[in-house]
């Protein structure tokens, strides 16, 4: 049983910091000193960070094993994050080149 | 009003009939009639203060720091009578805000906690009402009572009058960090522990109004909608909630030392059916 | 035995602070023929530097600077009598201790204008009315813990249901009308002439002189409830 | 609606193996006191809200920020967020070991946690000296603004974080306390500075 627990928590920790290593390096495919509005990069950018949030939630605070209402709330609090930063952005863009 | 009504409701044997008579009844009969009397001066007070400074004085919402000394002439011409009538009536009843931070501090001492809790809450608090309000309704109206003084010196006052408002925060952080404290202690499960944290939340937005001492505009001025905006939403939820729970408090006030009876709803009714219970004697 | 002693040693420190008062208070030029607000800012400020006036606005604001919080201890003395009250919760007390640790702190923050004011005459007039202004509206508005103060310890006089209640039922009444008295001057910034004014008969007479009889009949009704307090705990002991 | 439907909704990482088994897991179960997940989520959602405010002001000044955001150094940003998520997961096992009595190896882990909480305040110092030192102070400009607001306030959850391990130390010290509920209770909060950390590093260092 304790190496079940080793295990899951080690394939976890080595996901996130993947997804980690995924967001360095697009934050850094456009050069370092050419910081550019990119679309892309700031929405994978989101995406893999609420990923990465709602792994949290569920691994390490164990949501998965919590009542469906706990696990509903922090699906919604992704869910509202990621509509209203991405809505946010997206709207930005839409304005400002429109 | 119907939340008189509820109050009632706590007792089986109390009348109906005109407010007036309910309130006499209750001030003759009712046990709980001093914890009583300050929940509702908490409900009316705050209530009035949300008149006053909204609609009255109107001056909450924050107007912009950034007001050049005309306009600020301009502000308190446009508020004239109204700030000096709502700050006459905000200095005739601010005193009875003090049942509040009375009863606030009685819920500490009826916890299992060092009387030094409820004591630290209710000098804090008390305290607080100086600087936080009272100076910006008296730099208010003495900026209000001369319009024709120098405009330098009612830009002056009117920020003196926003910066005590909103830069007051230390009492505050202190007084909900006390609170908490003693919450996360007490054995008498006189508040649910939820409410310890949201008490950490609350201090949090205090620290979070300090950048307007720095910023004269933007989101973090004393108008800005992390420092005012967003903390106020805060503020309305704590507040809320601590209203409603001291209601519970009070309902469930045993006036014993032990722990506090919970409200009887019917599962736990049910519950207490399937095992013995103690505590049933000492609840009513 | 020993508990008493104390008390009737702080209660005995009335008589010596209303003596200092009402002698800082005559010291003060601006109160016996209190300051009009419609002063303008030159006269404001030849009163400040008028050399017969400033080192009495000076001393007299120094005495007040040094006594104004010695209510604090009789204060302290009520809360104690309203201990003793037959109440079921501290409430009241609370409230009174509340009161006590926000009222004489505005009286001070009101003797720090006028000492300011002083400070240096030769500053700007319009500044020197502006801390004329701050320090009497918040030295005649600031009344709401006086208010609050009476209104509570009427209500908890009026609760205290016991055969030899602690305060005859009158000091209840007294206490109201005394809250009543002090309402008007809570509307000072109201009128720059007048009986509202804070030179006129409501704001400053009326209140000053209710303030005054209130320190006086508290004073006398709390040492005649500590006497006899302890009359019943030396049968007692 | 069940657990299993939403769950599969969603790509995640390292689990995807342990699916199968998901239904038998839905115990019911909320590690530590309710009622610090009204903390979490009362504060999830607050943040939220700060998040919100940065963004919109930046498509105002999309410019500026991105300029700013280049005086930043994305593998300092990356560095910290390593350094948390490890130590979440130290956390994680350490509540886990306790869960199991072995409380040994549970110390050792909130030891850990405690060292790498250290090593995140001290990098987020230097930077912060690093970036003053550059000539960027709280008012410089919006996003500096910003930057040192979000790290800030999210610094001083994690001082206060150290008084909840501290609490769990003390727990776990003694035969004659550790209580499961609060080393649960704890960690809960410990993540929360994780998570909240995640979100900023994205908003803060790497968005364009």
């Amino acid at each position: 049983m304790s190496s079940g627990f080793e295990k899951r928590l080690l394939v976890v920790w080595l996901a996130l910091c993947a997804m980690t290593i995924v967001s360095l390096l697009a934050g850094s495919s456009d050069g370092r000193d050419a910081h550019m509005p990119n679309a892309a990069i700031t929405s994978s950018t989101i995406a893999i960070a609420l990923i990465k949030v709602r792994i949290i939630f569920r691994e390490f605070m164990e949501v998965r094993h919590a009542p469906v209402l706990l696990s509903r709330l922090t699906d919604l609090w992704v869910l509202v994050t990621a509509v209203s930063l991405l809505g946010t952005y997206w709207a930005g863009m839409a304005f400002s080149t429109g | 009003m119907s939340a008189a009504a509820t109050e009632a409701g706590t007792l089986p044997d109390a009348p109906s009939g005109s407010l007036l008579h309910r309130i006499v009844w209750h001030w003759r009969h009712n046990p709980k009639w001093e914890l009583w009397f300050a929940w509702w001066m908490m409900v009316v007070f705050y209530n009035l203060y949300g008149v006053l400074f909204f609609m009255v004085t109107r001056v909450q919402p924050p107007p912009p720091a950034w007001l050049d000394a005309s306009s600020v002439v301009q502000w308190f011409d446009d508020r004239h009578q109204g700030l000096l009538v709502g700050f006459a009536i905000v200095f005739l009843i601010t005193g009875f805000i003090v049942p509040t931070n009375a009863l606030l501090a009685y819920s500490m001492r009826r916890m299992s906690v060092s009387r030094a809790f409820p004591y630290s809450y209710l000098v804090i608090y008390s305290m607080s009402a100086v600087p936080g309000m009272l100076l910006t309704c008296v730099a208010l109206t003495v900026g209000a009572m001369r319009p024709d003084r120098d405009p330098e010196l009612i830009h002056w006052l009117y920020d003196f009058a926003f910066m005590a408002f909103d830069g007051t925060m230390g009492v505050f952080l202190i007084g909900s960090l006390v609170w908490m404290l003693a919450i996360l202690l007490d054995e008498n499960r006189v508040f649910p522990k939820w409410f310890a944290y949201l008490n950490l939340c609350n201090a949090l937005t205090e620290v979070v109004v300090s950048p307007a001492w720095i910023f004269k505009r933007g989101v973090f001025a004393w108008d800005g909608a992390i420092t005012w905006w967003i903390d106020m939403v805060v503020f309305v939820i704590y507040t809320t909630v601590f209203i409603t729970l001291l209601r519970r408090m009070i309902v469930r006030e045993d006036f014993g030392t032990g722990p506090l009876p919970e409200l009887r709803t019917e599962e736990e009714a049910a519950e207490d059916a399937r095992k013995p219970s103690v505590s049933m004697g000492t609840a009513r | 035995m020993r508990r008493t002693d104390g008390e009737l040693i702080l209660l005995w420190t009335l008589p010596a602070l209303g003596v200092i008062w009402i002698s800082a208070f005559l010291i003060f030029p601006g109160f016996v023929h209190p300051m009009s607000p419609t002063m303008s800012a030159e006269e404001v400020a030849a009163f400040y530097r008028d050399p017969k006036n400033l080192p009495r606005i000076r001393y007299s604001m120094i005495l007040f600077n040094w006594f104004g919080v010695g209510m604090i201890p009789l204060l302290t003395l009520l809360v104690l009598q309203i201990r003793r009250m037959a109440h079921r919760t501290p409430i009241f007390s609370y409230c009174l201790l509340g009161c006590m640790a926000a009222g004489p702190t505005l009286f001070l923050i009101a003797d720090l204008f006028w000492l300011l004011a002083a400070f240096r005459p030769e500053r700007d007039p319009a500044l020197i009315q502006l801390f004329n202004d701050l320090a009497w509206v918040t030295f005649t508005s600031q009344v709401p813990y006086l208010i609050a103060q009476s209104v509570i310890l009427a209500l908890a006089i009026y609760l205290d249901r016991q055969s030899r209640p602690v305060f005859e039922p009158w000091v209840a009444h007294f206490n109201l009308l005394i809250a009543a008295a002090l309402v008007p001057a809570a509307f000072v910034g109201l009128a720059m002439g007048g009986a509202m004014a804070w030179d006129g008969l409501l704001s400053f007479w009326v209140k000053n002189v209710a303030i005054g009889l209130w320190v006086v009949v508290m004073g006398i009704v709390l040492g005649r409830a500590i006497h006899r307090q302890r009359a019943e705990e030396g049968v007692a002991a | 609606m069940t657990n299993v439907a939403s769950d599969g909704s969603r790509p995640r990482g390292g689990d995807v193996q342990s699916l199968a088994d998901e239904p038998a897991e839905a115990t019911g179960y909320v590690p530590g006191q309710p009622d610090m997940w009204a903390f979490v989520l009362f504060e999830a959602f607050l943040f939220t809200g700060y998040f919100v405010v940065y963004m919109v002001c930046r498509i105002q000044n999309p410019e500026l920020y991105l300029q700013s955001q280049a005086q930043l150094d994305l593998r300092i940003g990356t560095f910290n967020t390593f350094v948390l998520l490890t130590s979440s997961w130290s956390v994680a096992r350490c509540v886990q070991s306790a869960r199991e009595g072995e409380f040994r190896s549970a110390l050792t882990n909130v030891f850990l946690t405690i060292l790498f909480g250290f090593v995140f305040l001290v990098s987020k110092l230097l930077e912060w000296a690093h970036e003053i030192g550059k000539g960027f102070g709280f008012s410089s400009n919006e996003f500096f603004s910003f930057y040192y607001f979000l790290t800030a306030i999210h610094f001083l959850h994690l001082l206060i974080g150290f008084i909840v391990l501290g609490v769990v130390v003390h727990q776990l010290w003694s035969p004659a306390r550790r209580s499961q509920e609060l080393v649960e209770t704890g960690a809960t909060y410990w993540h929360t500075i994780d998570f909240l950390w995640v979100i900023i590093f994205a908003l803060l260092y790497v968005m364009r």
